[in-house]
């Protein structure tokens, strides 16, 4: 079992090393010169070519990935062109609303989309399953944003359940339980909508398992044991069921911080999607490399984790 | 004796009453061409600590047989017609709670032919025994744990105690054939249905399972229903035997009887084209031809166009069942004959076993 | 009549499919898509960029809701929507072709390559996509579409080459699945080279799935060209996109109060992603009669 | 009757690495094939038999070079193929031939029977043209029992036993000198099993063939070969003519596995001799004798040294010390 989770890091390590460089590579294919933005007309072409030097610009490729790796490895992305703010500091700024929202979605996802797929599995062929499998499908494939401004335009304009936007009420200056419950209440419309396609991809896969391991000679087997359908149904087809699904926790994860650049740019959530649109309407490589790269991370930290944890329930990889 | 449509009860005239009771049982399937008979109008009994095999190549309708018998049909297969007893009751009247609250692993249960897919890859083979004695006995989990660690012993698993914590791809196939024996006896049934048992199993292995079924047999007192294609472990194991062809029972009698003197033409091929050790000829006997697909049957008797014995009214109707003997055999040749005539096509003088079909 | 050759496996499978009335109905709502990207300009009224007039002044008719002349209204530029509509479903079906024949090549040529020798080849490859899967899809796409001008080519090749990873695992899994099996084996001792067992063997055995497999990514790539349109990285205006068509909802007066203009492209897009995971779907069940 | 050698193997290993490791003695290997060796005569009928983990199939493949033995080497026509390179080994098929097991899986199912057994033709027989090959696939149907009718149909349109001999048409199209039956008629129904022994018979006369007939049955090995190797975890026990082998035994494997098999009478019941425990685990095969850990009569010795393969009579060879 540690070996096995030696080996998937040891394996992790060559993939994290091709994030950077390929990130790197993106950025350094940006057009126009990073210190163009800065160019003051009166600043003559030497003093230009010696920032140039001091920025370490006219080093060769490799020597600029290593140093940037080295800022890189210490949290430092580097300064946004436009008023220099440091861009670690605006990514830490959104990276908790981000996880906030993609956190939910994620719970709803599995917490809805495994039970969804297992009673349509176990309702196979009847209305109940066609309904559910329907549903799953215009799940998959809505658009998120036009989901995303249905949802705004019924739940929030036309019915006023929900607000339409943001993350907090501003202007209530709410603290404590309170804050809290204003969170809540607008995270509810924007954690639906990230996870609707999610919830439904994990129905789909959920069912789709379950009816091949109903399938399965064990299930047979349980079945002549005469034991009781809840426990042929939970006990035996569902816990085997559940392993392959465990391999989706990982694969959703870039899925949804996909979505949440979307959901976050629709509902106005100040999360690091909302920031990435700004960052590619200012052109700003760097955020949008230091975010890629961030995600790209946890995208991987995801897959890991996915595949520790198949190990752990599958008794066959364990050992 | 009258012949009858069906194949009639018990060939053996006994006062012992039946523990499982088969009545005029069909099941159909529905394939993309349309519904098919798999098992057509079959009748057996299975008496007390008695071995029956059901013996046939495939798509004889053996396996779907033992399947319907435990109500595990896959879900395009049906039963259409029939009834079936268990100690007096027809348990096709029964709903699905009752069977499996009262009938299903407690008064029969059912071994597979692979052991490895036919166990619960993530749950530890102690669970997968135990769970069967909680469902039915209603025992405590340490009870369980007691009773399944005794039936692991008692089918000659070593070291019990740690192979009962173990999974079943920790193993090996002798091992998890032993696990499902376990399995199936660990609530004391009176019927064992073993659906190719050994079929997986290496030839040493196949031996010490065979031995231990005989041995367990005789320590719970359960009577066996032994599906397999394999003639050679039926001649080791059976005191009765059936003879299916295309789903229906073509012939079916004592042990001894049937391979000592086979009557239907398929049952005399059958046991021709075994390979022999003690015979050496360049050539086996064969039966031509092929078994037919389900869905393309051939009218009147299903074995005609490969018989050599075939008469105009064979592809014409299904023959009815005769009594000759001990056996029952479902062939126009025995028409005349009927209940203890030898003139037959018997080993004696008719088709004997050596000569059926050269090449 | 069949369109195949008697009892082969795509008899079998179109026979299946036929049945399938929900894959049926997807096939033909799929084919009427299809129609209407190809005679686009004798379909629509107008052209897609054409302007109008308020009546009598020198005025764009802006968010004018649905009449006669203009059967979904017009945008923000005065634009009829329904023509819009219309030309917008060539601009993604062209797309989303496109970009599914880049990924469906690159995938399946790696996927062949990677499965059928294995080893040290296997190794680097899956590593590559381990590598272009921890970007989330639209991060790439958008670091791609931000890198270049963003053109509708640039919107092809970039879900293209952001695609082609699930193909590729998918046709690898198939490789290693079917070539272990005993036909393979038996074309090697006859003699068979190994470009003529990947082509003529293992291709054919595997063309099922990446069928399925096309029909799901073209689907998918749909959504993606038009995500991205949304976000204003993909087709860009005067082009229309599906996509880019809803951009102006994102302004709350629009949301709220001039439904036509977002509402049809929004359905339209919904229809056809819907009616292709159909055939899919029967694709699937058609060639995996065990399901 | 003067014996040509065509085959001879000899000393043939063939190990799978079950466990990479930087330092050899760390890494684990299992020993499919050890040590392997014998003769086959032109004509002659070897069957290899043995239970599952015994390396027969292995063995079937490392002599056509499918798996690439370990190391040993294989004289086919006074030629060591082990010598030989890409393009030469591929020439050898054309002498070498190999039959499956699984009817079933042993062809391509997008492909019509006519694609099928013309593809060894397509490799070697350049020089035919199309109508040429045509006729020789239907030839070749009906030397395996088959009509010509069958050629446009496809494998799932056929039973058990017709996909077979479709196969067996596909493995002589090029009249090879050698065929190897891997299980070829263990996947069938009795009454079919019996039809294609009779077809593999009828062949070796007709076409002169070599058979090496690999099989767990031992019914089956004993109606069709000449000679017999029994393996056990990859190595030979004993190897002697059909007769002699059954008549007199001398392995003690050899001798409970003919024991353990049922006598196909009723009247004879209970006369299966059981062999117990289970076959080592080939990852962790014994040291000395690999049959030592189930064999009645071993001794320490059987455990730490491995016995060789002796000459106890003419042509019977078998690997005990207690023989």
């Amino acid at each position: 079992m540690l070996k096995y989770i030696a080996r998937r890091l040891l394996l992790s390590i060559p993939v994290i090393i091709g994030i950077t460089i390929l990130s790197f590579i993106i950025m350094k294919l940006s057009p126009g010169d990073p210190l163009a933005n800065f160019i003051n007309p009166s600043i003559s072409m030497e003093d230009l070519e010696i920032s140039r030097q001091a920025l370490g610009l006219n080093d060769p490729l490799f020597v600029q990935y290593f140093k940037w790796i080295g800022q890189v490895v210490r949290g430092n992305f580097g300064y946004t062109y436009s008023g220099n703010h440091s861009i670690s500091g605006l990514i830490l700024e959104r990276l908790p609303n981000t996880i906030i929202l993609t956190l939910s979605a994620f719970v709803l996802s599995f917490v809805l989309g495994i039970p969804i797929g297992v009673i349509a599995a176990v309702r196979k062929n009847t209305r109940v399953d066609y309904g559910l499998t329907f549903f799953s499908l215009v799940g998959v494939a809505i658009p998120s944003f036009f989901f995303g401004l249905l949802v705004i335009y019924f739940f929030a304009l036309v019915l006023g359940l929900f607000p339409s936007g943001g993350m907090i009420n501003i202007r209530a200056g709410y603290t404590g339980y309170a804050y809290f419950k204003d969170v809540l209440h607008h995270l509810i419309l924007p954690a639906i909508v990230l996870s609707l396609g999610n919830i439904a991809s994990v129905s789909r896969f959920t069912r789709s398992n379950m009816l091949d391991v109903l399938k399965e000679d064990y299930i047979r087997t349980a079945k002549a044991k005469g034991l009781r359908n809840k426990a042929i149904v939970y006990k035996h087809a569902f816990r085997n069921a559940l392993i392959p699904v465990v391999t989706i926790f990982g694969l959703s994860i870039p899925f949804l911080f996909s979505g949440a650049y979307i959901t976050e740019s629709i509902f106005n959530w100040p999360g690091m999607g909302q920031l990435g649109i700004t960052a590619i309407q200012n052109r700003e490589y760097g955020i949008i490399m230091a975010l890629n790269l961030i995600t790209a991370t946890l995208v991987l930290l995801g897959n890991l984790t996915s595949d520790i944890l198949y190990a752990i329930v599958d008794p066959r990889i364990r050992h | 004796m009258k012949p009858s449509n069906t194949t009639p009860g018990s060939p053996l005239p006994s006062n012992k009453k039946p523990l499982l009771q088969v009545k005029d049982l069909s099941v159909k399937f529905r394939t993309e061409e349309g519904m098919f008979f798999a098992v057509e109008h079959i009748s057996f009994d299975l008496e007390e600590q008695k071995t029956l095999a059901i013996v046939g190549e495939s798509g004889s309708g053996k396996s779907v047989t033992s399947l319907a018998i435990m109500q595990l049909l896959a879900e395009n297969g049906k039963i259409t017609s029939g009834e079936i007893f268990i100690d007096d009751e027809d348990i096709l009247k029964l709903s699905q709670r009752q069977v499996q609250h009262s009938i299903l692993g407690k008064k029969i249960s059912m071994i597979f032919q692979e052991p490895m897919t036919a166990l619960n890859p993530i749950l530890k083979v102690g669970e997968q025994i135990m769970e069967t004695i909680i469902e039915h006995q209603g025992a405590s989990r340490k009870e369980a744990y007691a009773i399944a660690l005794d039936t692991l012993k008692q089918v000659g698993i070593p070291s019990p105690e740690q192979r009962i914590k173990q999974y079943p791809h920790e193993l090996s196939g002798g091992m998890r054939q032993r696990v499902m024996i376990a399995m199936g006896l660990v609530t004391k049934p009176k019927i064992m249905i073993a659906d190719e048992p050994t079929t997986a199993l290496d030839v040493t292995i196949e031996a010490q399972i065979l031995n231990l079924l005989e041995n367990l047999k005789e320590t719970y007192k359960t009577a066996i229903l032994f599906v397999t294609h394999d003639l050679n472990v039926v001649a080791d194991i059976a005191d009765d035997v059936i003879v299916m062809y295309c789903g229906e029972i073509i012939e079916k009698g004592p042990v001894a009887d049937i391979f000592e003197t086979p009557r239907h033409p398929y049952t005399i091929g059958l046991l021709a084209t075994m390979p022999s050790l003690d015979n050496d000829n360049d050539i086996l006997p064969t039966i031509r031809g092929v078994v037919p697909n389900i869905t393309k049957r051939p009218t009147g008797c299903y074995f005609h166009p490969r018989c050599d014995h075939a008469m105009p009214q064979c592809a014409q109707r299904s023959p009815a069942v005769f009594q000759v003997g001990q056996q029952a055999v479902k062939c126009f040749l025995y028409e005349q004959d009927a209940l203890g005539v030898q003139d037959g096509p018997g080993v004696q003088d008719g088709p004997g076993a050596g000569e059926v079909n050269h090449g | 009549m069949t369109l195949f050759k008697k009892n082969s496996f795509y008899d079998f499978a179109y026979k299946r499919f036929k049945k399938n009335k929900l894959a049926v109905i997807g096939a033909a709502v799929t084919l009427l898509f299809v129609v209407m990207a190809i005679f686009a300009p004798l379909i629509a009224p107008y052209e897609p960029s054409e302007f109008f007039f308020v009546e009598g002044q020198n005025v764009y008719n802006k968010y004018a809701p649905p009449s006669d002349g203009h059967l979904l209204g017009t945008d923000s530029l005065g634009r009829d929507v329904f023509s819009r509509l219309i030309y917008g479903a060539r601009v993604t079906m062209m797309v989303a072709l496109l970009a599914v024949s880049i990924s469906t090549v690159i995938g399946t040529f790696i996927g062949l390559i990677t499965g059928y020798f294995g080893k040290l080849v296997d190794a680097i490859f899956m590593r590559i996509v381990d590598i272009v899967i921890s970007f989330p899809v639209l991060f790439l796409l958008i670091s791609i579409s931000t890198i270049m001008k963003p053109s509708i080519w640039i919107v092809i090749f970039a879900i293209g080459f952001v695609s082609w990873t699930s193909t590729a695992r998918l046709v690898r899994g198939e490789v290693l699945r079917v070539k272990q099996l005993d036909y393979i084996v038996a074309a090697n001792a006859c003699g068979s080279s190994s470009l003529k067992i990947i082509l003529k063997h293992i291709l054919p055995n595997i063309l099922a799935p990446i069928m399925v497999q096309i029909t799901i990514g073209t689907a998918q790539a749909i959504l993606m060209e038009a995500s991205l349109s949304f976000l204003g990285v993909g087709v860009q205006q005067p082009t229309p996109s599906w996509g880019n068509m809803l951009m102006d909802a994102q302004k709350l007066l629009v949301l709220r109060d001039m439904p036509w203009i977002w509402i049809p492209p929004g359905i339209v897009n919904l229809l056809l992603v819907l009616a292709i995971y159909f055939v899919g779907d029967g694709l699937r069940d058609a060639f995996d009669p065990k399901q | 009757m003067d014996k040509e050698l065509l085959l001879q193997v000899k000393n043939l290993n063939k190990f799978f690495l079950l466990k990479k490791s930087l330092r050899e003695k760390n890494r684990v290997y299992v020993k499919a094939v050890h040590n392997v060796s014998f003769d086959v005569y032109r004509g002659e009928t070897l069957g290899i038999v043995g239970e599952s983990g015994c390396g027969k199939s292995t063995l079937g493949r490392s002599i056509l070079r499918l798996y690439e033995p370990t190391s040993g080497d294989i004289i086919f026509n006074n030629e060591n193929i082990m010598a030989y390179d890409a393009t030469r080994l591929r020439a050898l098929r054309e002498d070498m031939q190999y039959i499956f097991q699984d009817p079933y899986s042993s062809m391509n199912p997008k492909m019509t029977i006519r694609d099928i057994i013309m593809e060894p033709l397509d490799n070697f027989r350049k020089e035919m043209n199309v109508k040429a090959k045509e006729d020789r696939v239907a030839e070749l149907l009906e030397i395996v029992g088959l009509s010509r009718d069958v050629m446009n149909r496809y494998p799932h349109e056929f039973s058990g036993g017709q996909r077979q001999r479709i196969v067996i048409a596909r493995g002589i199209a090029l009249n090879p000198q050698l065929l190897i039956c891997d299980e070829s008629v263990s996947a069938l129904d009795v009454s079919v099993q019996a039809q294609i022994i009779n077809l593999l018979q009828e062949l070796k006369k007709r076409l002169n063939l070599t058979y090496l007939f690999i099989s767990h049955d031992l019914r089956v090995v004993k109606f069709i070969s000449d000679k017999i190797m029994v393996l056990y975890l990859g190595e030979i026990m004993e190897i002697a003519s059909s007769d002699d082998l059954f008549a007199a035994p001398r392995h003690p494997y050899t001798k409970s596995l003919i024991g353990s098999i049922s006598s196909g009478d009723p009247r004879a019941k209970h006369t299966r001799v059981i062999l117990e425990g289970e076959i080592p685990n080939p990852m962790n095969a014994p040291k000395g004798c690999p049959f030592s850990t189930r064999c009645p009569i071993a001794t320490e010795k059987c455990r730490v040294e491995k016995p060789a393969l002796v000459e106890l009579e003419p042509d019977h060879f078998a690997s005990c010390f207690y023989v």
